[in-house]
C-alpha cells in the first residue's frame, strides 16, 4: 500500500523509537527492563583501538572473540553486571552515576528479508554517553554503535551489539554502565 | 595546596607503621620521585612477543616518559626515548607497527631501529657535515633486560643487573612467565594492552597489587553477583582451603607478594568445575609442575609488586600492569594479559573471557578498586587531611625470616596469613624501598645488600 | 486512513520538529517568539539532585513547589529573563553567549485523547547545551527533558517542562539561558 | 495522495537520512564517496565570530567572500584537502583522528519549488563533533550547519554548507576535519 | 604566574587604602591560607534541622574539605573529617541520610555516629588486638558551637568560643536565625541545599556580601526587568526611605554588615502590596518584634559576613552562603535558604518563589554577581595588573565608634551611609582580620581583644 | 614536572649550539620570562586601520594580560590594561567596536578613550571628593609607537624608542607594511582576525618563523596536494631560482628574517601563471618597487621575527602573527592578514582564498606546523628528556657581516643559504636575545648597542 521509500522511513523511525526507549531504560536505571531486550544469544563488543599507519586500518582494533577487549561478552555476564549494581555496595556505582544515553544518527543500513517485512535490521547510530556522580566526576564517552536488531512480536530486540567508542587510552578510570 | 616541601624522612615512619600522607598527594614530592625513583629503578617496558620480527616496535611508557621498544635488523631489543635530539619532537605516533627507521616528522632527521641518527637533510649542505650523529642518536636507556621474555629497562648505568634487583624475587616472577606446568617462559600474550587513566597517586594501586587481601571485603558485590568461572563465587577457594598463604617480602628490594604454599604430595584440589576441558588441563598442569619444580612446585603465585610500579599477578586472571605516574593526582595503568602458550584453544578463550569481565576498568572486580583509590586520594588533600597519617600497622613485627612448611623453606620476611587473614607487611616493605630512594644520592647507597650481613649469604 | 503505527511515527516526527524550532528561536536569541509558544500556565522546573543510598531514590530530587530548586517558576517570571537580557545591561549574558540546544531521543510517551487526534502529549528528550562565551569560556549541560505539549491550533504550546540536569554541585557559574 | 503535512514529515525524514549518511562517509574516512556528495559549485563557507555589543549583531560573524574566515572555499580547495590527508604524511591527521560527527535538530526550513517535488531544500541541524587522536588528545566542537541542498536523481547533493561554530578563539590547534 | 611567594604584610595597606591583588590571585598565598585561615577560624557546617533525629547525617564541607555533620545515637552533634583514618578513602559519600554507622568501602573499616572506630575486620587476627582504636576514630573538629541552630566548627582547640568569636556581632547573627517577630531561633530550613563553582577567588564573594552597596548599579538590568514581590523594582524601598543604612563593623573580629535601623514609634511602611497575606504577615511580626526587643526591634538586617567565609542575609531573600575555597582561582558557594517556622504556607511559598528567582546560578540578581567575580578575578592575574593594587579607600576615616541615633547606640566601627551612600569600611574591617589571620602564629596573637583597651570594656 | 628551579644561564650555551629543554616547559621560567621578557620589550598590538575613528577600540593581548587599542577624541592613540583600578574588573569584554566611555560593569566607574577615570558614581558622597581620580586612571602602556600603521607598546619606560629597538631590521619590516610597488605603508588589514591555542610553549612558533627553512619538508603534503596559486606546488619557486636566499640576523636586538635577494636589473620571474590579473598586477608593483627603493627594491621578504613574539610574513600569505603565552603549555596565537590597499578587488580576493587555505588552524600548511609544535613541546616535559638539550649546531659559526652581493650589502649576521639551504643562526640570534633578557636586571643592561663598537656605525 505504501511505497518503499515510505516503508523505508517509517522502519528507521520505528528503529530510532525503540534504540531511545532502550536508552530511557538504562538512563531511569531498569536494567532488568533493559536485559529483557537482549536476545539471548546476544553478543556485545567493545573492542580498543590503535594508532596505527596510513594503510594499516587492518589493526586499528582489537578482533572479537580472540583478543583482549574493552568488552566481549553474552547475556549471563551483562545479567551479573546488573546484579551487581543491585547489591548496592558496587562502589563504582554506589552512589549511582547519573547518566544520559543521548543517540543520534540513527541509520537502518539493512534489512532482512525486506524493509516491507523485516526480521533482522542492521542499524547504526552515533552515541554520546554523559556520566556524572559524586560531586564533580564527569565524564563524556562519544563513538558510534552497530547493532543488530531482530524482530520480536510487536517490538524489536539487540541480537548483536558493536560499541566504537572514540578513544585509545580510555579516559576514565571505569566503564560501569551500559553503551 | 602543597603542606611541606619535598621528601624529608620523618614521612615514612615505620617504627609507629604511620605513613604521611604527603607522599600520595604532594606535588613536590611527586617531581622528586620522578628523578630519584623511575630515572633509577627497573621499570617495565613489555614482551618480546609484541616485537616478534626485526624492525618490529611497540611504544611503551618509563615513567612519564614515552618510549619506543623496537627490534633492530640484527634481532638486538632497545628502547629509546621516544623524542627527537633536534627539536624534541615525538618521533614515533603510533602504537605498535614495524618499520626499518622513525623518521621525525618536523623536520626529517631519521633514526634506525638501532637508534642510530641514520638520516640527516642537508647534512653536508646545512651542516656542513660538522653535526656529530654519533652523539645525536635516539637517547637510549642505560640498561635492557629481557627476562624470560619481559622488557625491563633502566635509566641509570650505575643501578645493578636486573636479576641482581630481583634477588630472591626472582622465582615469583618466574611463575608470571613460565608456563602453568612449570615450563620455562612459556608466557604467550593475548593481543591488545588495556590503557587507561584512573585519578589517583600511582602509589595506591601498587600498594594494593602488593598484596592487600584486607580489601577483600570491598569486592563483595562480585562475590554476590558470581564472576568465577567455577561457578563459585572466587574461581581459588579450593586451594585455600588447603595451602597457607603467605606475605613475602623481599627486605632491601622492596619487592613483594602473596603466595600460596601447597601441601607436599597432595594433589591441587580442583577448580573449573564447570568448565571440563580447563580444569583438565590445569590439573595435568599441576601435576607437571610438581614433576619439574619438585618441592617448589607447590608454589602458587598471587598479586605481588616489582619495585616500584610493576605489579604481577600469576594466578588467573594471568597479568601484570604497570602504574604509569601521569602527575601526583592521576596514574595511567597499562595491563598485558597472558595465557600457556600451548594451551588449547579452549582453555584460551575460556581464560580470555574471565579475565575481561575480571580486569581493567570494565572489570566487575577492579571498577571498585579504582573507585576506592580514587576518592582515598581526593580525601586525603586538604590540610587537615594531611596533619592524620595513614595506618600501616597491621602485623608489626610479627615477620619471619627463613619460613618454612612442611619441608620448603621460603626466604625473605614472611608472614603466614592463612589464619591471620592479612598485614601490612608488604606496603611496609614496599615505603621502606621507596624511601630508601628518595633518600640516596646514587645506587652506591641503594644496594644496600652488597654491604649487608643478612644478605651476605646471597 | 492510515494504520496506528504510522499515525503514533508521524506525530513523533511532528513533536520533534515542534522541539527543534523551539531550539532554534533559542539559539537565535528570539526570545520573544519563543515565549510566545509557552502556555500561559506553563509550570518551568528544574529540580537539584542529591547522592542518595541504594533504595532511597525518593530523595534524589528536590521537589516541586515545596523546595528550593534551581527553576520553579512560571510563565511571568521567564518573561521578566527575557526582559531583562534585553536591557542589554544583563552583565551575565552581555555580551551574549554562544549556545547551541542539541535535542535528541525524542519519545512521545503519551497522546490524550488519541494518537489520532492528540490535544495532549508528554514527550521526553535528551539535551545537550553548549555555551561558550566571551573568550574561552565554555560549559556542557547533559540531561533530560519531560514535556508536556499542549494542541494550539495547527501548532503546539508547552504547558509544563520537567529538566533534569545530570549534575549535582552545579559545574557553572550561573544559568543565564533557558532549557 | 498523502497530505502535506506527511509531505513535510517524510521530506524532512529523508534529508536526515541524507544528512546521517553523508556523516557516515567522514567518520569512515570515505572521503572520495564524500566529495562525490558535493555539487561541483559548493561554497563551504565557516565564519569567524566576535564579541559585540548588544545591538550590533551585524559585526557578529566575518562576512562571506571579502573577510577573513575559517573556511570560505569550493569543492576544488575540499578535494585538496581529501588528497592531502591521503598523502599519509598530512601529520596533523597522521596518525588519523578518532571522529564522531554526531547531527541533531534537524530541520527542513525550506523546500523549491515545493514539498511534494522538492528540487532545492534548505536544511539547519545542530553538530557535535567529537576528536580524538594519538592518545589523550581530544576536542569537542559544537554549532549550527545551514546546508542547501540540491535533488540530484533519487538522492541529495550539498550545494552550500555555512557552518557556525560556537567558539571565539577556536580552542583548538587545528581544523583538520569537514565538518 | 606568581609573583611574590606567599603573604607578606605590605600586600594590604590600610593606611593608602590599597590592597595588593596577589591575595587574590597567588598560590603560594592561597595555599597558607588554607592553614592560617580555614584550619584556625570558625566556620559554618549546616543546621541542626538537618539532622533532626539521632543517626542522621549531613555531608558539608570545611574550607577545601568533605566533613560530616551528623548527630549520635545519644542525639550529640559532631562534625568529622570525612576520610578514613586507614588509607583515607572517603567514608560517606551521600550528601545526606541516617546512619548507624560510616562503613568504609575500601576495608571496612566501620565508625560510630559518634565518630569511633567500631569495627575493624579481623582486629584479633590481624591486628592481634594490637591497633589503639581509640586514636584511630574519625577526626573530629576540635571545636563546635550550635547557636540557635547554626552549626559552627573549628579546628584549633587554641580558638576562643564561638561566642566570644562574634562579639558584638552576635545580634546580627540573631537576625538571621530569630523568627522576623523576634521570636528566638525561629528559622526554618527550605529543602535543598544549593551548590556551585564560580572561578573566582572565595575573596571576592565575602567582600561583596561584606557589605558592598556600591555595586548596586551592576544590578541595574533586574531593576528594569523588575523582580520584585511588591511589584516594585526593590521589595525593600519602602524601608529604606524612612531608616538609616549603616555599615557596621566589629573591629578585631572581621565580622561587618549592612543594618537597617528604623526610627523608633513608627511603623516600618508597608511592603508585598501585591501580596495582602505576606504584608499582613509582615506587618503583623514587624510590631510584634518591636514589643520582643524593644528598641533594638528597630534593627532590620541586610548583607553581612561572619569572618571569613560565612554569609548572612536576613531579609528577603533570608539566606547564609559559604564560600569554599577550591584553589586560588574557584569558589564553591553552599546557599541555605530560611522562613519563619510558624509563617503561614503562603507566605512560605511567596518568599521561596521570590527567594530562587533573585538568588544563586539561576537568581536574577545575583548572575551578574558571578560574571563579575570571574572577570575581575581574571583580570587580575597577570603581572602588570599585579603591579597596581584595588582600591579601597571610600570613606577612609569616616567611621565612628559608639554611633547612636534617636536613642540607639550601635557598637563597632559604624558608617551612616544613608546619605554617603556607600563606603569600604567593612571590606577594609575584612582585610584587616585577614591579614592579622595570615601574620599570626598562633591563636594568642589573634585574640587581640584580650589585650585591648577599647575593647576592654566587654 | 619541575627540574631546576627558574632561568640560569648554562641553558644556552651557543657556543656548543645546545639549548636546554627547561626553558620551554619548565613553569618558573615560564614566570619569570612574564616579567623579564614581556613586561619589557616590544609587543605588536594592532593595525590603526582597526581603530580608524576616534572611539573606536579593538580589544589585544600583551603577554598573557587583555589590553584595549583605542583611538581617543582627539584621535590619539592609546593602549591601556582592561582591568579596571576598583576591583580589576575587565571592563572592556567586546572584541572591538566604539565608544565614548569605557563603563565598568561591577561599580560603574567610567574611564574616557583616554584613559582618564571621568566618572565614579558617588563620588561627592562615598568618596567625599576624596579619591585622586588622576592615580585611578587605566593602567596605560609606558611607551607606544605606530610604525606605518602598526601598533607597538612596550610597559618599560627605561626602554629604548621602538625604531631604536628595530635596530638595521626596520626595512625588512617596510617589507610587510608598504606597498609590494615600494609605496610607504599600503598594507591594507582584511576584516577578522584569527585566534586559536596551540598545546606548546610559545618559543616554538617563534623560532620556527625566525626562519626555519629546515621544516620545509614537513609540509611535503601540501607540495603533493598542491595549493599554489600558480598551479606549481609553491608560488614562489620561480624566483627563487635566481634570487640569493639570506638568512639575516641583527645582532644585540635578537630579530632576524628570511631574505631573498634578487639580482638587478632583471625582472623577478614570472609567478601566478593560472591568474593573468594578479600575475600582471605583481608584475607591475614589482617594477614600480624597483624604480622607487632603487637597489633595496631587489629585496622580497619572507618569514621573520621581531623579538620576542611577533612573526612577519611580508610575501603572500601576507600576515602578522603574534604568539601570546598562555601558561607554559599554550599559546594563543593572533593572526592579521595584508592584502595591498590600491590592488584591484580581483587580486585581494584571489590572495584572500590563498591565505585561507594556506595559514592558521584550517591552512592546509600550517595545521602540520602546529601538530609539530605540540608534540615536540609533550615530548620535551620528562625528566630524561630535559637531560638532553636540543640542538641548534646548523651553520655555526659560518654567520658573515657585511654580506653583499652584486653591489648590494645587507647589513647583520648573515648566512646564504642559497646553497646550503638552511641554517639555525636565526634561532640562535633569537635565544642570545632571549637570554639576555632573562638575565638583565634593566634596560641599562639590555642596549647593549648604546656601548658596543661593532653597531657604534650606527
Ligand atoms: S625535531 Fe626532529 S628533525 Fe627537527
Ligand atoms: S581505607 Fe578505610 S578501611 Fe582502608
Ligand atoms: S571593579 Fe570596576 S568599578 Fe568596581
Ligand atoms: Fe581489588
Ligand atoms: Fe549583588
Ligand atoms: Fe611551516
Amino acid at each position: 500500500m505504501m511505497s518503499d521509500r515510505v516503508e523505508r522511513l517509517l522502519l528507521t523511525q520505528e528503529i530510532a523509537d525503540f534504540l531511545y526507549a532502550e536508552a530511557e531504560l538504562l538512563d531511569e536505571r531498569r536494567y532488568e527492563e533493559w536485559l529483557a531486550l537482549l536476545a539471548d544469544d546476544i553478543r556485545y563488543w567493545m573492542p580498543m583501538r590503535r594508532n596505527v599507519k596510513f594503510g594499516e586500518d587492518g589493526r586499528e582494533f582489537t578482533r572479537e572473540k580472540s583478543d583482549i577487549n574493552w568488552f566481549d561478552e553474552g547475556k549471563e555476564t551483562l545479567a551479573r553486571r546488573v546484579k551487581q549494581i543491585r547489591t548496592g555496595i558496587h562502589w563504582a556505582e554506589e552512589p549511582r552515576s547519573r547518566l544520559s544515553h543521548m543517540v543520534s544518527n540513527v541509520q537502518v543500513l539493512g534489512a532482512e528479508p525486506s524493509y516491507a517485512a523485516p526480521e533482522e535490521v542492521s542499524v547504526k547510530c552515533r552515541f554520546l554517553i554523559y556520566r556524572n556522580r559524586v560531586e564533580t566526576e564527569t565524564d563524556i564517552f562519544v563513538g558510534k554503535r552497530e547493532d543488530l536488531l531482530r524482530r520480536a512480536g510487536e517490538g524489536w530486540m539487540v541480537a548483536r551489539r558493536k560499541i566504537i567508542l572514540d578513544q585509545n587510552v580510555l579516559l576514565s578510570k571505569n566503564l560501569t554502565f551500559f553503551i | 595546596m602543597n603542606g611541606t616541601k619535598g621528601y624529608h624522612p620523618g614521612l615514612v615512619d615505620l617504627d609507629s607503621g604511620e605513613i604521611s600522607r604527603e607522599i600520595f598527594v604532594n606535588a613536590d614530592i611527586y617531581a622528586e620521585e620522578q628523578e630519584r625513583v623511575f630515572a633509577r629503578a627497573w621499570l617495565h617496558v613489555g614482551h618480546e612477543s609484541q616485537i616478534p620480527k626485526p624492525g618490529d616496535y611497540f611504544v611503551s611508557s618509563m615513567g612519564e616518559e614515552s618510549v619506543i621498544l623496537t627490534r633492530d635488523r640484527t634481532g638486538a631489543i632497545h628502547v629509546f626515548l621516544n623524542s627527537c635530539r633536534h627539536r624534541g619532537m615525538k618521533v614515533c605516533r603510533y602504537d605498535e607497527g614495524s618499520t626499518t627507521v622513525f623518521t621525525c616528522p618536523y623536520h626529517g632527521w631519521s633514526y634506525g631501529t638501532d637508534g642510530r641518527l641514520v638520516g640527516v637533510p642537508y647534512f653536508r649542505e646545512a651542516y656542513h657535515a660538522k653535526l656529530d650523529k654519533e652523539k645525536r642518536g635516539l637517547v637510549e636507556v642505560a640498561q635492557l633486560c629481557n627476562y624470560k621474555g619481559s622488557i625491563w629497562a633502566n635509566w641509570d648505568k650505575a643501578a645493578p643487573s636486573f636479576q641482581e634487583y630481583l634477588g630472591d624475587f626472582t622465582r615469583y616472577l618466574d611463575l608470571q612467565l613460565d608456563g602453568w606446568d612449570g615450563r620455562e617462559a612459556q608466557a604467550e600474550l593475548l593481543g591488545g594492552v588495556q590503557k587507561w587513566l584512573v585519578p589517583c597517586n600511582w602509589k595506591f594501586p601498587a600498594e594494593n597489587f602488593s598484596g592487600d587481601t584486607y580489601h577483600n571485603i570491598s569486592h563483595r558485590s562480585v562475590d554476590l553477583a558470581g564472576i568465577g568461572p567455577s561457578g563459585r563465587s572466587r574461581r581459588d577457594l579450593g586451594e585455600r582451603d588447603i595451602s597457607r598463604k603467605l606475605h613475602v617480602c623481599i627486605p632491601d628490594r622492596g619487592h613483594q607478594t602473596i603466595l600460596y604454599l601447597m601441601p607436599p604430595g597432595e594433589p591441587t584440589p580442583p577448580a573449573y568445575q564447570n568448565a571440563p576441558i580447563v580444569q583438565e588441563y590445569f590439573a595435568h598442569c599441576e601435576a607437571e609442575k610438581r614433576r619439574r619444580r619438585g618441592d617448589y612446585g607447590r608454589f602458587v603465585g598471587a598479586p605481588g609488586e616489582v619495585f616500584p610500579n610493576t605489579a604481577l599477578l600469576s594466578r588467573q586472571p594471568r597479568t601484570m600492569a604497570v602504574w604509569h605516574p601521569r602527575g601526583p593526582n592521576q596514574t595511567e595503568v597499562w595491563r598485558w594479559f597472558f595465557v600457556d602458550r600451548d594451551a588449547p584453544s579452549e582453555v584460551k578463550e575460556f581464560l580470555r573471557d574471565y579475565y575481561i569481565r575480571y580486569s581493567g576498568p570494565a572489570g566487575m572486580t577492579e571498577q571498585d578498586d579504582m573507585e576506592n583509590w580514587n576518592y582515598a586520594h581526593k580525601a586525603s588533600q586538604g590540610v587537615i587531611a594531611r596533619r592524620h597519617p595513614y595506618s600501616y600497622e597491621q602485623g608489626m613485627g610479627t615477620a619471619v625470616q627463613d619460613f618454612e612448611w612442611q619441608g620448603l623453606k621460603v626466604p625473605g620476611d614472611v608472614i603466614d596469613i592463612t589464619e591471620v587473614q592479612s598485614s601490612e607487611q608488604p606496603m611496609r616493605n614496599l615505603y621502606r624501598r621507596w624511601s630508601e630512594f628518595m633518600a640516596a644520592d646514587s645506587w652506591a647507597d641503594l644496594a644496600t645488600w652488597r654491604r649487608n650481613d643478612r644478605t651476605a649469604a646471597e
